[in-house]
């Protein structure tokens, strides 16, 4: 999957998931696929993040630097977010948006 | 089929069809203090077949294939010998691939002043064993194989079929009971040695009366005693694994299961033997009252 | 009901985002592991005590293959295979998968057969039985 | 034969008010072997029913859902899949019911994912979906070779991650068979679902069935083919030119003889309405209605002869004699397992 960088990403409506705190991990219900994932952190927090609407992976990682205070550069976000997002992608919790250069 | 017999367990109502007679003389032996199930007037869950594996088998060292609603292709012919073990079988394949009332756990539990212990662990662990040793002092027995947990309150429901009591813990089990609780030894099969056991009276008696669970626990028979607290996320993963129709039921097996391990205290439990493991369950049980 | 169960902790239907902390937010930066677990459709558990299962080596749709060492199949009399037209028990295949030898098979004999196993895919005759090895425990 | 039963209980929902409880055993085991039982527990909702039928039912509306969920998703996931290289995949036989919301979708059950796409995509298609986490299931030589020379479709793929299986065909029989339907007009004329999707037109739909239930295969299961076939008919062919359009349409992929044939079992199964000039013939439709009607209250399949008969035409069928001796043997050897 190239051009991840440049890409749109969306999150499925709020409704399509189902989260359960079972402490250290969470379970995830998803309803269109009916799988279920278990999930540590940042997944969560990524998901979350990204229901405020599409965007790509940079200012995804500037939504969650400013709901966590993290000073701008802080952690070296983007390949990592880069990757969580593909992982969530092909679980199908995370879609591009059609029509966006790859 | 020429030999067919009705029989209910817990919730389940089953047929049992053989082209043999001898498999269905001996469920209707072992299983008449259970409820019968009367083909002019119910119409069964599930059908189960023992078939010949070739038309010629029926008579030629005779093979039998466990048919029914669900069935395995790779399932091994059995010897007719087996008969019993067969039908057993064939039945909870039914339950493992067919129920879809309530989340199917592969476990045994055992109910005490209206509160149940689930108990799961693989083939091995001596969940069926200890149960089956609970069964007769003082606890009731819901069930050795499967414990179903009810998709809307959180109660765990009996499935009292036929204790299979496996190689040594036949004897183990067996020693006080009478003849007439007891299959005929069966030698020799897949898992060695096995002997059926009907469970005392009252876990037949009470076959359709569900309790709220009160603690699960993954049992390990042959270890030196140690207990550990298993976390609510563990006991998730284990249970989906131990459960054969979770993803079958969707959101609802979902919601029961998270359920069950948010609210139910999961411990592992090591034990050398049986009677260590016994002991070590009045403990916990005690502390908990 | 709830009052004879001894609670480890409250029912929790959703954990708040504020809970998730920055250090947990710093995981992103980690060379994570696995950060996601798939639940799947699990017939093996109950599988293995209902079930006498079989697998055969290689399956009946590929009779007559040999086996090759990493498991694969190749034309009968391939060098350096072994022949097919095996059935092992599920429990034959679990003694091996813990260090033990096929019945009737050397070292190199048995680890091939086991490699075949081990490839094995769902719809694949024989798959079925050896999930039901899986399980983790 | 209970599969008698089965045609009864869905042609008219309200015979069922007079069954024993021994028929209705017999019905519900039947129509679960025959892999009907959903499509009946739709039939049969809201009706009253026996206490101890309802909740076996229910059950199996709940096993539908589950079903049609998972045949959208895997559909869905096919479409994401086949974005980048540009393919809109044209779904088939059951995840085309279900995602075009059609009559024969309710309560069908659906197996694996069938697609059709072109043949010269076959290659980009094959990448895109390895990409995207699909394996193959024989990752064999032989099977390969034998699959991309003489078959309908690649071998099949099975996703990593979820374990289900996809069939991606580029054509709706096998290379062998004598018939040659034009695979190109189906994907030519395919409509699309506004989902990335697409679905064979109509009567594309009713002469993959006519093939898929007469011209490839034993006619094992043919009833739900069947009952799919009366479906399309019963949404669709009371529209204008509807007909025509069919005779037209089945001759192009030559399959006029199994399509007329398909018609005229349906109208005498399941009384499915069709011009007079559709129903004419049938003199030798006797074997095929009975093959229909093998199975019997425990769930096994009666009459072997006949069904050894149909079995060896499924051969006849799709191979040519030369091939035919020697793969009948090893065939014989891998299927001969008593079934459910």
């Amino acid at each position: 999957m190239a051009g991840a960088s440049d890409a749109i990403f969306r999150a499925d409506p709020p409704d399509a998931l189902v989260r359960v705190s079972l402490g250290a991990i969470d379970a995830l219900y998803h309803r269109p696929s009916g799988a279920t994932h278990l999930v540590a952190a940042p997944v969560p927090q990524i998901l979350e993040a990204l229901a405020e609407g599409p965007t790509d992976a940079a200012s995804l990682g500037r939504r969650l630097a400013a709901r966590f205070e993290l000073a701008d550069g802080e952690a070296d976000l983007l390949p990592a977010l880069a990757a969580r997002l593909a992982e969530l992608e092909a679980l199908g919790l995370v879609r591009r948006e059609p029509g966006v250069a790859r | 089929m020429r030999h067919a017999i009705g029989l209910a367990v817990g919730p389940a109502t089953f047929r049992v069809g053989s082209a043999w007679r001898a498999p269905i003389d001996q469920l209707r032996r072992l299983y008449a203090g259970y409820p019968a199930v009367d083909p002019d007037r119910q119409v069964p869950d599930f059908t189960v077949r023992l078939q010949p594996a070739r038309p010629w088998r029926r008579f030629v060292r005779p093979s039998i294939f466990i048919g029914g609603d669900h069935w395995l292709a790779e399932a091994a012919p059995m010897a007719l010998a087996h008969g019993l073990l067969a039908a057993e079988m064939g039945m909870n394949l039914q339950m493992a691939l067919g129920w879809r009332r309530h989340l199917l756990l592969h476990a045994a539990s055992v109910e005490r002043d209206g509160r149940a212990i689930v108990l799961t662990g693989e083939s091995g662990s001596g969940k069926s064993t200890l149960a089956a040793q609970l069964g007769e002092r003082g606890w009731r027995l819901m069930g050795d194989e499967f414990a179903l947990l009810d998709l809307a309150n959180g109660m765990v429901h009996p499935f009292p079929r036929l204790v299979s009591l496996k190689n040594r813990s036949i004897d183990v089990v067996t020693a006080d009971l009478p003849p007439g609780r007891l299959g005929p030894r069966l030698d020799g099969t897949a898992k060695g040695s096995i002997r059926h056991l009907v469970p005392a009276p009252d876990a037949i008696a009470r076959m359709r009366e569900p309790a709220m669970p009160a603690l699960l626990l993954f049992p390990r028979f042959g270890f030196a005693a140690a207990r550990r607290i298993v976390e609510p996320g563990e006991a998730f993963v284990r249970l989906t694994e131990a459960s054969t129709n979770y993803v079958a039921l969707g959101e609802a097996g979902f919601g029961a299961l998270t359920r069950f391990v948010t609210r139910v205290p999961a411990l592992a439990l090591d034990y050398p033997d049986g009677d260590a493991a016994i002991a070590a369950v009045e403990a916990l049980w005690a502390g908990m009252a | 009901m709830s009052d004879a169960v001894p609670e480890r902790q409250a029912p929790d239907g959703c954990a708040a985002a504020q809970g998730a902390s920055r250090r947990e937010l710093l995981k992103l930066g980690a060379a994570a592991g696995t950060v996601v677990l798939t639940v799947r459709p699990g017939i093996a558990q109950a599988a293995t005590s209902v079930l006498n299962c079989q697998i055969p080596v290689p399956d009946p749709g590929r009779a007559g293959s040999a086996i090759a060492p990493d498991g694969t199949t190749a034309p009968a009399g391939t060098q350096g295979t072994f022949p097919g037209g095996r059935v092992f028990t599920g429990e034959q295949v679990r003694q091996g998968l813990r260090g033990g030898n096929l019945p009737g098979t050397g070292y190199e004999e048995s680890q091939a057969y086991l490699n075949y196993v081990r490839r094995l895919h769902y719809g694949r005759s024989g798959f079925t039985c050896y999930a039901s090895l899986m399980v983790p425990r | 034969m209970s599969a008698r039963l089965i045609v009864a209980a869905l042609v008219d929902p309200a015979a069922c008010g007079a069954f024993s409880a021994r028929q209705w055993t017999a019905l519900l085991t039947a129509a679960r072997a025959e892999r009907l039982l959903g499509t009946l527990a739709l039939r049969l909702d809201g009706m009253a029913v026996p206490a101890d039928v309802a909740p076996i039912l229910a059950d199996a509306r709940l096993d539908a859902r589950r079903e049609r969920r998972q045949a959208l998703w895997e559909a869905d996931r096919a479409v994401a899949a086949l974005a980048p290289v540009g393919i809109v995949p044209v779904l088939l036989k059951g995840s085309a019911f279900a995602a075009a919301g059609m009559l024969a979708g309710q309560g069908r059950a659906i197996g694996d994912l069938d697609i059709l796409v072109p043949r010269d995509r076959l290659d980009d298609a094959e990448a895109a979906l390895r990409a995207a986490g699909w394996e193959w299931v024989k990752p064999d030589p032989y099977d390969d070779a034998y699959y991309r020379r003489w078959m309908h479709e690649l071998p099949p793929l099975i996703h990593a991650g979820r374990d289900r299986m996809i069939d991606v065909h580029h054509t709706i029989l096998p290379l062998t068979a004598r018939r040659r339907p034009d695979a190109a007009a189906m994907l030519a004329d395919a409509v699309s679902l506004g989902t990335g999707a697409a679905v064979p037109r109509i009567d594309d739909m009713l002469c993959h069935a006519a093939a898929h239930l007469l011209a490839d295969g034993d006619m094992a299961g043919g009833l739900r083919n069947l009952w799919d076939i009366h479906c399309l008919i019963v949404e669709h062919g009371g529209a204008a030119g509807f007909w025509p359009a069919l005779a037209a349409r089945a001759a192009r992929h030559q399959l006029g003889a199994p399509v007329r044939r398909a018609v005229r079992l349906a109208h005498r199964l399941f009384g499915t309405a069709a011009p007079a000039d559709w129903l004419r013939g049938g003199m030798l439709d006797g074997p095929f209605a009975a093959r229909l009607f093998c199975r019997e209250g425990w769930g096994l399949e009666a009459r072997p002869v006949l069904r050894l008969g149909f079995y060896l035409r499924s051969h006849l069928l799709r191979m040519p004699p030369a091939m035919l001796a020697r793969h009948l043997w090893t065939k014989w050897r891998k299927d001969h397992r008593p079934a459910g």
